[in-house]
């Protein structure tokens, strides 16, 4: 069991029906993650992915049916702050939404909303995460990773596998590896996060990707400085990047003079993390 | 999506916030005619999507119909910070006996709305909270409840807001927090915000950005966008669902991933190259993506070699591979291509590419390298 | 406050639930001609704020403009359970499928507004709920949130709806609740939705209570009221901000206060009476109030004596003796009057009522107790 | 100290500019309430009530001033609802709202938020509480309880009194009394009252007056037959109220088949609870 999820977690994921929706189930499939169930309103009865997945009309009935803890979803943007909603309220603890491109105003609601319901949100906009050998939920190519003692958090997707690959290829592993995703208002944060590698035993480095935008970083800096003991090594991606743009990510932009990589290499540097200068350099950090 | 000061002052106006009964013109004659049926001094302003017009020259007091005919012909020749002003807002001008800030943001951090006021309004707030951060009161709006008459008062009493003037004050606040609500914004401003010489309060700029990601929801809105604002390769690459953003470096990147994308865009710099642009070509992204992600890159004429990276996860690398095929097919590009494929399907991906003459790397600071000898070659 | 079924079909209308194309007629004529001018069948149906309206003869099915003016003609003179008919609404007849139940109301125990559904529509959901009650499906609705999509599809699929209606249901929910929240409405209920041969829903019937709490902020609403569902001394005691209801005993009551009110007519019974009212004159009731309140229970000829009970907290004791003095001198009272007063200034009221001739007790069952012996004499 | 409040507890009075608000707080002053200040906005900075009492803009400025940790809202209808929220967000952890006529969506919203930010809500629409011998917060008049070892919890103002008054007659006194108000939602609610009773030393009896409307009273006579070790005497008003009428508090109705005083007076007797048929036949009751 990682931090967040496990061979047992069972996952149903909403918005099963769609392209993206079938192709990554499939792969989770086949990478072992228990997908008990899918989603799709008006399609409830049906069956996908060759007989083996039931698809429901709704979250509830998924749940009674599967006993399904944690929802993943990927579908539309218009359609993500009611499915976040409905898995809440549902009883699922855990849900993991991929989806992009969400309102900020509709996740400061969602966000509230779920804190007050206790249930754990990663995303939206994230690339979901990864427990090495046991379950993947979300978009990280399982192939990438190997099993191991390092725990990953990040903002970003793809730059997440490029570190996950570069550790595999020198033989290290990751203990889970959590894509918090890259807007601005989002569920679990750096913070939160780092916690519960912290208090996990079978995590013993951290590897803590950020990026421009928002204080998340330097927040994470004061809170590894305090309340860490084991070690962290980061990279910040955006050094480049000039200020008043937006690059990509909604939370990525430089403004009100808040943000910049360098104000965020310097808190982490400050509280005793080391900043690698570019992604394939973490290996050689973390291993020393 | 920032909107014009004009706009943003007809949008709060729609929502009970008083403004100057200005309004907005294209050439100097019609600029005349509105100064001539407003009476009196009246103000050009320039209408451009960049701060500090004043100190530019884009903002002039005229004292009659005539006088306002002549300055507006100046403005709407000039540029601004590289903008061109193509229209000017004519105001009436207003006596001001003080002058406050008010604005309504997102607060990342919190999580929250936030709405901001100052006594010391008119000029930059980010200098403001530099400088005396103690003249800023914040209130935070709790998103599950909105704005709540006791924030306003919180305001009011916090930049110490003459009595008289807290019921004006309060249904401005409010209409503030109705614009920024309903249109979906990340900045809803009035800077300043006056108390004129007779006591009443008028906002006498008005500013708006609009989440980029609402704007499916508002298409009214979305409609309003000026393209000036942006390079023309960038407002392209929206069309094809691709972010593209310009950069004065030699070395074009074409990444999947916002986060690659900035990293791939520092290593390159790492390695004493230059970027030419960010672009990330999404999760998914198929053939005619990428073809027309290159032919963006490749209008860049300071380009002198591309650097593909791809990690595939959502995106799939046979897909990409399709894709490049197909764009050096249609742009026949004439600068030495690097690519780094990975992840899921990139075998496949691979496969296709061997057919196509172009320079392969193992990791990324592997073709960074050969990016930037590349371009120097 | 009770709505007519006209009015809430307007109101759901103009949240773009579909309700059929009638109008409301106050004469046979005015029947007639909305008949003509919808053509074919229409049914008539009086329009009083009682359930049952159907069963009393008050709903009629008319062939064709001439039979709807004779039958508008019948109906418009019954009084259905005492009310009598002053409006008619002619609606088209539709062709039905089937029948649904929709409903909003609060459920007080969760705290939570509370959407409810049943496929077995058209009947009283009360004996639904009794029943056969796993044919009623609820959704709460967060008081925060608001109805999100998923409550909608929670109900679909509760009622085994047939998918084909599934966006139309969704519309329709989505505009009862809205017509719900912005009415500060207590139920909006449509009963029933009917699927028509054609397979359209409409709200073929309408019913929404307005909380009366909220009726300061709805003004246009508050003038609504069917003043016929209430007795003309309710009416009356509303305007002196006093609760009043009448019933059927011998002995008034004044009190302040409901709780105490309610005890006060409780015991009453206990000892061998008959409440002739309820009456709260509410709290910090100064002598005006208290003068309104005296004349309003002795328009009731039933009355027989008169029971002041009041213990002083907000209100205060010499307030109310003021104001009983006053009324007596206003109304001079043939029936005898029992009076209790504790509490607040409880002392100074009492000295003050020293001069008036009434039957005085220390505890309410010795009060109680005179008033019934007082009623019987 | 009572359960709620004691004479420690520093109150802030929302509305203490009004008639009532000022006739009330003095009236509270005399008992001994610590009346720490007032709040009218607009009117900060001037004193009320021969210059004992500050008047400020904002519960905020109060708390900040006066170290308040309580706050009796009496304001007018339209302004209670706000009123309520300011004190929740200004830190105040005990909030008492006598104003009656708050619709009742507005009090579903406003709940939903205190339970929300922790925050402990008696009322609205109440006659507030008493813990005799040390503090007032609310109407109840305080010469007509006196000291003792019965709690004592009501929907109903007046009426309340009454058996304070008729518990006094013959020498009994109360611990804490709690007003819990007349609306249909509210915040506290009989179980939450009985439930601290049950948990405080003070108290070893307890009298639960109740009325038409609703079903707390059979959910209270199910947590007393499962929870509670210590007597409770009750009464339930309006047994002689027709069904389909509001008697006058929002949330006293027979409706829908529901909140009968035979269905209450029932299910309390199930639950061993004595209930009286008249108010003055408590004190016999509850001195056995």
């Amino acid at each position: 069991m990682g931090i967040l999820a496990g061979k047992n977690t069972r996952v149903v994921v909403q918005g099963i029906t769609g392209r993206e929706g079938l192709f990554h189930s499939e792969r989770m499939l086949e990478y072992g993650t228990q997908v008990v169930g899918g989603v799709r309103p008006g399609k409830g009865g049906e069956w996908v992915l060759d007989g083996k997945v039931p698809v429901f009309d709704s979250v509830k009935v998924a749940v009674d049916a599967t006993g399904a803890d944690c929802s993943m979803i990927i579908v539309p943007q218009s359609a993500a702050p009611d499915a976040m909603l409905e898995a809440a309220d549902a009883g699922i603890r855990l849900v993991v939404c991929l989806t992009e491109g969400i309102p900020i105003q509709d996740m400061m609601r969602i966000r509230a909303y779920l804190d007050f319901k206790g249930v754990q949100l990663i995303g939206p906009n994230c690339p979901g995460l990864l427990t090495p050998g046991e379950t993947k939920i979300g978009f990280i190519p399982g192939d990438n990773a190997i099993p191991g003692n390092i725990g990953v958090v990040s903002r970003s997707g793809t730059l997440t596998y490029e570190v996950l690959y570069a550790l595999k290829l020198v033989g290290l592993g990751a203990s889970t590896c959590v894509g918090i995703g890259g807007d601005p208002v989002k569920g679990l944060n750096f913070i939160d996060v780092l916690q519960m590698f912290e208090e996990d035993p079978l995590t013993d480095k951290v590897v803590m990707i950020g990026e421009i935008g928002g204080t998340d970083e330097e927040r994470a800096a004061e809170f590894i400085n305090q309340n860490m003991t084991k070690p962290v090594v980061s990279f910040i991606a955006g050094r480049s990047a000039p200020p008043g743009k937006r690059m990509g990510h909604a939370g990525a932009i430089v403004e009100g003079g808040e943000g910049s990589a360098a104000d965020k290499i310097e808190a982490l540097k400050q509280a005793g993390v080391q900043v690698a200068d570019h992604p394939e350099q973490i290996p050689e950090f973390i291993g020393k | 999506m920032k909107l014009h000061e004009y706009i943003s002052k007809q949008i709060f106006a729609r929502y009970g916030v008083p403004v100057p009964q200005g309004k907005v013109a294209a050439t100097p004659k019609e600029a005349g005619k509105i100064a001539k049926k407003l009476g009196g001094r009246v103000v050009i302003k320039s209408q451009v999507l960049v701060g500090g017009r004043g100190k530019a020259g884009g903002v002039k007091l005229a004292k009659n119909a005539k006088e306002a005919e002549t300055l507006a012909k100046s403005i709407l020749g000039m540029e601004i910070k590289g903008l061109p002003v193509r229209k000017v807002l004519v105001d009436p001008a207003i006596d001001i006996a003080s002058e406050i800030y008010l604005g309504i943001t997102n607060d990342r951090a919190a999580r929250q709305p936030v709405i901001i006021a100052s006594a010391a309004g008119g000029i930059d707030i980010e200098e403001v909270a530099r400088t005396t951060p103690e003249k800023i009161i914040r209130a935070h709006v709790n998103p599950l409840l909105g704005l709540q008459d006791y924030n306003i008062r919180d305001l009011s009493i916090g930049i110490e807001l003459e009595r008289k003037h807290w019921p004006a004050f309060h249904e401005i606040c409010k209409g503030l927090w109705e614009a920024y609500r309903d249109n979906d914004a990340t900045l809803a401003e009035i800077n300043p915000l006056v108390i004129s010489g007779a006591g009443e309060l008028i906002a006498l700029d008005g500013k708006m950005i609009i989440d980029d990601n609402a704007l499916y929801r508002h298409e009214q809105l979305a409609e309003l966008r000026d393209l000036d604002a942006e390079a023309p390769t960038e407002t392209e690459a929206r069309k094809y669902g691709l972010t593209y953003i310009k950069l004065d470096g030699e070395i074009g990147c074409m990444v999947n991933g916002a986060g690659l994308a900035m990293a791939t865009m520092d290593i390159i710099k790492l390695f004493g190259g230059q970027p030419a642009n960010f672009l990330d070509i999404g999760g998914g992204a198929d053939a005619e993506k990428v073809a027309a992600a290159l032919r963006i890159i490749l209008q860049d004429k300071n380009v002198k070699a591309v650097l593909f990276n791809i990690f595939g996860g959502i995106t799939r690398g046979d897909e990409v591979a399709r894709g490049i095929l197909e764009a050096m097919n249609q742009v026949k590009p004439k600068v030495p291509m690097v690519i780094r494929l990975v992840g899921t399907n990139a075998e496949e991906g691979r496969a296709l590419l061997a057919e196509a003459k172009m320079i392969t790397a193992e990791t990324l600071a592997e073709a960074a390298k050969k990016a930037v000898a590349a371009a120097k070659s």
